[in-house]
């Protein structure tokens, strides 16, 4: 089975082409078709997982372009780490594809939706196994573009066109980094490779100073495309897409496709400690940057968002302090619970059209399938004990505690905390209260199943933590340790995970503390972080205005200096036109003059040099 | 006669037919014969392109006239030759011209037979560039190419048609003289025109102030007809007052001769005094590809966005060319190639979009997508294209390009990267905010979407962009051995 | 026998064909002109004689060709005559410098 | 010095200021006659060079039909014209310079010639054998040359004619 691991991209790509070529003519059989498709692509996968158990590496190539004697290749790489990036996309994106029959149902560009998702399904699964960084480049900005398109889907939207546009040009400024690291690894070890540039790592080819600038480029495509600091704006406003992309998109796989980026080249940030430790400490800024900015927003995507920031910082963080394991965990888990999270606000916001958390005021509270997959959700993400979240998050600890980094530790578990009263707030605002206005559509049962699903599996995802670490460690040896955390780390994360619940349930359900008041206190605080820190506004007025000026400084030299060169020439052009036009006096015998001083001169020359030359 | 004649002849074919035609004549059967006539070296290409496959060379000489003058004798023979590259935008030409024939269809309601007769003259000298295996005949069919676009632009044009006209010619008449200046000299020096003659000649003489010296002259000469930046205005304005058919052809073709001219010239006849310009060539790359972005990111015109990306492009092609290596060069041969389709694409499409509105101020435009879905899809496909998207031909070439000056140049290729950053948000700007939005905005809400037939030739443009960019070997098998004829040359 | 050389016979020529030269250039009058470049003519059949007598293969065609030569000298001064009184009626002027035509 | 240079000197010394005075009389009737003397002087110089057939010719033709024509030309259009020294002494001074630059270079080329004997049996029966040589060698040019005097002759007719004669 696992040497047809590479057809499974291609039925996505066989659904994408079908459906955009298609036009509108296949209405409602367009999303049956994306789901058998993405359906043959997850049995395949499972088939490729089930080949895993004994063959820890299969790589299959064909040459692709040819370049002198060098040559760049496409194919497949099949390894642990690959194999489980195969299962988390094709499985999530198969229940996305279903839950977006309901969620899209009315929608009359229907086809439109899954020949996108189908396309990023295709993108995301090619990303996953690309043997070589090229081949992970092209995946990766195609990822990009299904992300942007889905992004844009209300096309008619003026906000939905900015944030579409957003997205994809800051992604763009982390790929133009990886791109940059790419080539620079090229010409240093002259094989784009994984395989290869590992090989030449261990071999120790490369100067140290050019691995921590490698390593640090290639970083900063995964800031870009995981919306890490300083290149995280996209995200929130990558909300406007609708809400099944959010999950599959922003949530569990494309976001995550910059920790992969990061775990698919570890080696080469194990050889550097600085670019470690700038990814950790990336990774912890953005958590808790991005924890805070989620405890105050209104928009219940928006606050799914932010906390997806935060937990791919987390990831960062893990990798960045050596939690390999804990890190692609960490991914794995979250990319249930934060799908099954968008999922369930997905329901609600179909039902009540309408996503203002304070605005819906618990009138998710009728939706019971929701909201208890919600709190599942919720409760797993806030490291809830035996629920996956802790387990992952725990995992992250001990790497940290390991590692030494006793700083990075304590942001870890202040955002742990942040993160559970931020989700809670947002569980007891939704669906705790009065509760006054009632659903207008029922949720269908094409949507609660992939919810009732992924609340299993972000339930019981934790306890696979050290299967995960033996699995990855067949493929990638010595660095794939799962760290276990002393009791006292346990008890903590614990206790901080319950204290941020039972504060949340204070302030938001028992109301037993005034929000208010508080807001009042800290009103500049407050204002800071419903701004999100006015990165935008700074970004705003320093990058694109200083882009903006400098658009507008060559275009004044365009105008005038080029313009007038241009004016210049032509004019001396004319002025040689108007004296010539004066030789042409109309008089035979000026022409006559001319032609024989013409050849006086002929004459005088062959006189003078005696010939030609 | 051989193929290669034939080929190169085959648009008098069209010529003819189209002049046997009355004046009086009605406007379906000029365009009908027009078609046919596109169609006929589009046909003779493809053969050739089988024929060379066989043997890896095609070429045919015939004794013209030669004298003695002292020492020297000196030869200009009738040659035409083809390798990998220069078939390659043989089937380039041959293709755009006619789907530019197929544009014209509707567009062109002002006297076609004359535009046709043009047209198939332009074609002629276009073929003629890229066949011919000296610098005469080079810059004979450089020549012939001249004349019919003055007319094609000044005539068929859009309102400042003649200042654009007047522009154009007199821009590349400047580097024509320079060129011819060059010629001359070599010409003088080796006694003969014919590339690989006046390579071996060079390479034997050794005389570097010469070398370096005839070059500058080609690079200005190229330069102007690229556009490198400041000789470049001349281009815009053909873009934005030209009538889109002709843009294709001029976008997708013309601006080409620049880029082989430069690859032919420079790396083809001086493989050892060119190196010298790396330096040169990978700042001048750097300047047209951020300044042609920065400018993109402002105009309010799609068609002056449009032809600021190409000058943003023709970078690229410098970048690569600055590379001084197989990657860089086939970089550059494969953005010729690239940039050759994808603004072809985006002219056509901008052809059908002033049928239907009658402007491209993006001001005036917006929330298309909801009237024209089609037109609007193929509109961000071909910006998509433009910007580098993998899966399409503009990012292999850019990565290509990028890899080839990276060797030598890592900081030029890094401030280069920018660029692509900037070529993002330029088109995306200009893309959606003309589709994307609020559809009671736009103006003209019930603007047809593209119709059945119009759809063809953007296929065909698609189909092609994304062969390539899904598939880089099929055209790079071709260049192998140009490529290594052009490096080799270089000492490695 | 003969002490002139055939040199002097050449510049004599020479100096004829130069004056007609500059007659045909700046002469005002169109009749002048032509007789300007009869002149011209004539003093290449003086070089043909000439050659024809003096020449590396002294020959009688040197005399024929010179016949020939009169004889079309003859048939242009007719024709322009008759061009001239073409002229002359529609402009009533044989100046020169008032036929300017080929500038419009 | 023998006859025959002193002979010469007079000749080229008549032809050269025949036609110097055509630059410098003023009356076009005078610059025409000057001009007579010169064509006649020619005819003397063609008779040193034994091509006596060819002098008989110059005067009949030249110093006769042409000369006649051109008076005829005159009288037909302003003949009492007068030349004045032309206004546009720049274009004299370019031709004059012109002209001074082509005479030095001739002259120097033809101080270089070198040249043969000279010829013996040119005078004997000169005219007959310009006759053999005419009506055997050269008779396809003869024949052209009638043609184009024909030519000519039909030509100068259609353009000297009123343009009103059509209708008469």
């Amino acid at each position: 089975m696992i040497s047809f691991a590479w057809l499974i991209p291609l039925f996505p790509l066989i659904s994408f082409m079908v459906l955009i070529l298609s036009g509108k003519k296949l209405k409602n059989a367009s999303g049956y078709l994306a789901i058998l498709l993405t359906g043959i692509s997850f049995l395949l996968t499972i088939g490729v997982l089930l080949d895993l158990r004994t063959i820890t590496e299969f790589e299959v190539i064909w040459p692709w372009l040819t370049v002198g004697e060098i040559e760049f290749q496409a194919g497949a790489l099949i390894n642990p780490l690959n194999g489980l990036m195969l299962f988390v996309v094709s499985f999530v994106s198969l229940l996305i594809h279903i839950y977006s029959l309901g969620y899209m149902g009315e929608d009359d560009r229907k086809s439109s939706y899954f020949a996108y998702l189908s396309l990023f399904t295709f993108a995301m699964l090619g990303l996953v196994m690309s043997p070589n960084l090229l081949q992970f480049y092209m995946f990766w900005e195609l990822v990009g573009l299904g992300s942007f398109l889905l992004i844009g889907f209300y096309l008619y939207k003026e906000s939905a066109k900015k944030a579409a546009r957003k997205a994809f040009i800051m992604t763009r400024i982390g790929d133009a980094g990886l791109l940059i690291g790419l080539i620079l690894l090229f010409w240093q070890t002259k094989t784009l490779s994984f395989l290869e540039i590992f090989q030449a790592i261990e071999q120790q080819k490369l100067a140290p100073g050019m691995i921590t600038l490698i390593a640090i480029l290639l970083f900063i495509g995964a800031v870009g495309k995981s919306g890490q600091f300083p290149l995280h704006t996209w995200l929130p406003d990558a909300m406007e897409g609708p809400t099944p992309v959010s999950a599959l998109i922003h949530a569990a796989t494309m976001v995550a496709a910059g920790v992969y980026l990061v775990a698919a080249t570890y080696p080469l940030f194990l050889a550097s400690e600085w670019a470690l430790i700038i990814v950790s400490v990336i990774g912890a800024f953005t958590a808790i940057f991005a924890a805070t900015i989620g405890l105050v927003q209104d928009d219940l995507k928006r606050v799914l968002a932010y906390s997806t920031v935060s937990q791919l910082g987390y990831m960062m963080l893990a990798l960045g302090a050596g939690g390999y394991v804990a890190g692609v965990f960490h991914l794995t888990t979250h990319a249930f619970f934060k799908a099954l999270l968008f999922l369930a606000a997905g329901s609600v916001i179909f039902a009540l059209k309408n996503q203002h958390i304070k605005q819906i005021a618990g009138s998710g509270k009728h939706l019971a399938v929701t909201k208890w997959t919600f709190l599942i959700g919720t409760l797993a993400i806030s490291g809830f004990p035996l629920l996956s979240g802790s387990f992952s998050k725990e995992a992250i600890f001990a790497a940290l505690l390991e590692d030494g980094q006793y700083g990075l530790l304590a942001v870890a578990l202040f955002t742990a905390f942040l993160t559970s009263v931020y989700m809670f707030r947002l569980y007891f605002l939704v669906f705790h209260g009065k509760g006054e206005d009632k659903p207008e559509r029922t949720v269908p049962l094409c949507m609660n199943g992939p919810m009732v699903i992924l609340a299993v599996f972000a339930v019981i995802a934790g306890f696979f933590g050290s299967q995960l670490a033996d699995w990855l460690a067949g493929g990638q040896g010595s660095f794939a340790v799962l760290h276990h955390s002393p009791t006292w780390l346990i008890f903590l994360a614990t206790l901080v995970s319950l204290g941020g619940i039972v504060l949340a349930y204070y302030i938001y359900l028992r109301k037993q503390i005034n929000q208010e008041e508080w807001k009042e206190t800290f009103s500049s605080t407050y204002t800071i972080l419903y701004n999100k820190y006015f990165i935008d506004e700074f970004y705003e007025n320093t990058i694109l205005y200083s882009t903006r000026a400098i658009s507008y400084l060559i275009f004044y030299i365009e105008k005038y200096v080029v313009e007038t060169a241009m004016a210049f020439v032509s004019g001396t052009i004319k002025a040689i036109g108007t004296r010539g036009s004066r030789l042409q006096t109309g008089q035979v015998q000026t022409y006559g003059t001319v032609a024989l001083l013409g050849l006086a001169a002929i004459v005088l020359f062959f006189v003078v040099k005696g010939g030609y030359m | 006669m051989g193929l290669l004649s034939l080929l190169l002849f085959s648009p008098m074919i069209g010529l003819l037919l189209i002049s046997i035609l009355t004046k009086n004549s009605d406007h379906k059967s000029i365009h009908r014969y027009a078609v046919l006539g596109g169609i006929i070296p589009l046909v003779i290409s493809w053969v050739a392109y089988i024929q060379f496959q066989g043997h890896n060379q095609l070429a045919e000489r015939v004794s013209w006239f030669s004298y003695q003058g002292g020492q020297q004798s000196f030869v200009i023979d009738y040659e035409l030759a083809l390798n990998g590259f220069r078939l390659a935008l043989i089937l380039l030409t041959t293709l755009i011209v006619m789907l530019a024939i197929l544009a014209s269809v509707k567009q062109i309601t002002k006297n076609p037979r004359l535009f046709y007769q043009w047209l198939f003259v332009l074609e002629l000298g276009i073929l003629g560039v890229f066949a011919s295996d000296n610098m005469f005949l080079f810059f004979f069919f450089f020549e012939l190419t001249l004349i019919p676009m003055f007319f094609l632009i000044g005539k068929w044009g859009h309102v400042e048609r003649e200042e654009a006209a007047y522009k154009y010619v007199i821009y590349n008449g400047l580097g024509s003289a320079v060129l011819l200046i060059a010629i001359v000299a070599v010409f003088a020096q080796a006694g003969t025109t014919n590339f690989e003659a006046v390579q071996a000649y060079m390479a034997q003489r050794d005389d570097m102030a010469f070398q370096v010296g005839v070059l500058i002259a080609f690079l200005v000469a190229f330069g102007v007809k690229l556009p490198i930046i400041p000789l470049h205005s001349w281009m815009v304005s053909v873009h934005v007052y030209a009538p889109p058919a002709v843009v294709m052809i001029h976008a997708g073709v013309l601006l080409k001769i620049g880029a082989y001219g430069l690859l032919q010239f420079g790396s083809g006849m001086f493989p050892d005094a060119f190196p010298v310009f790396a330096v040169t060539i990978a700042v001048l790359g750097l300047i047209n590809l951020l300044y042609g972005a920065f400018l993109a990111l402002i105009q309010d015109d799609l068609r002056k966005v449009f032809a600021y990306a190409s000058v943003s492009h023709m970078g690229i092609i410098l970048l690569g060319i600055a590379g001084m290596n197989t990657a860089g060069y086939q970089g550059a041969i494969f953005q010729t190639i690239s940039h050759g389709l994808i603004s072809a694409l985006l002219f056509y499409l901008v052809g059908i979009l002033i049928l239907r509105t009658g402007t491209t101020n993006l001001k005036k435009l917006g929330g298309m997508w909801t009237a024209a879905p089609v037109l609007s899809g193929l509109f961000l496909t071909g910006a998509l294209a433009g910007l580098g998207l993998p899966g399409m031909s503009g990012f292999v070439s850019e990565f290509m390009a990028f890899v080839g000056v990276f060797e030598q140049l890592p900081l030029f290729g890094a401030v280069g990267v920018i660029g692509i950053i900037l070529t993002v948000v330029y088109f995306l700007r200009a893309i959606l905010n003309m589709t994307f939005g609020d559809p009671r905005k736009n103006k003209y809400e019930k603007m047809a979407d593209i119709g059945k037939g119009e759809l063809f030739p953007a296929g065909v443009l698609v189909a092609f962009i994304i062969l390539i960019g899904v598939y880089p070997d099929s055209l790079s098998q071709l260049l192998q051995i140009t490529l290594e004829t052009l490096v080799t040359g270089m000492g490695g | 026998m003969s002490a002139v050389p055939a040199q002097g016979y050449l510049i004599l020529a020479l100096i004829l064909f130069c004056i007609g030269l500059f007659g045909a250039l700046t002469k005002r009058n169109t009749i002048i002109v032509l007789i300007s470049i009869e002149l011209m003519l004539n003093a290449v059949n003086l070089n043909l004689v000439a050659f024809s007598k003096y020449g590396i293969h002294p020959n009688i065609t040197g005399q024929v060709f010179s016949l020939f030569s009169i004889t079309i000298a003859a048939a242009e001064a007719a024709v322009g005559i008759a061009i001239l009184l073409a002229l002359y009626r529609n402009r009533r002027s044989v100046q020169i410098n008032e036929m300017d035509t080929l500038k419009h | 010095m023998s006859g025959e240079i002193i002979a010469f000197v007079l000749l080229s010394a008549a032809s050269v200021i025949g036609a110097l005075a055509m630059l410098y009389v003023s009356k076009v009737v005078h610059m025409l006659l000057s001009l007579v003397l010169t064509f006649f002087s020619l005819a003397g110089i063609y008779v040193l060079l034994s091509a006596e057939f060819v002098a008989v010719v110059q005067v009949l033709i030249y110093s006769g039909a042409i000369s006649i024509m051109m008076i005829f030309g005159i009288m037909l259009t302003k003949h009492h014209d007068q030349e004045k020294h032309p206004q546009n002494i720049g274009r004299s001074l370019l031709a004059g310079g012109g002209v001074i630059v082509f005479f030095a270079a001739v002259y120097g080329a033809i101080r270089k010639v070198p040249f043969g004997e000279q010829a013996t049996g040119l005078h004997e029966a000169n005219t007959e054998q310009i006759g053999i040589k005419i009506f055997s060698y050269y008779v396809i040019p003869f024949e052209v040359v009638s043609v184009i005097l024909l030519a000519a002759l039909v030509g100068a007719v259609v353009l000297a004619k009123r343009e009103g004669d059509d209708q008469s």
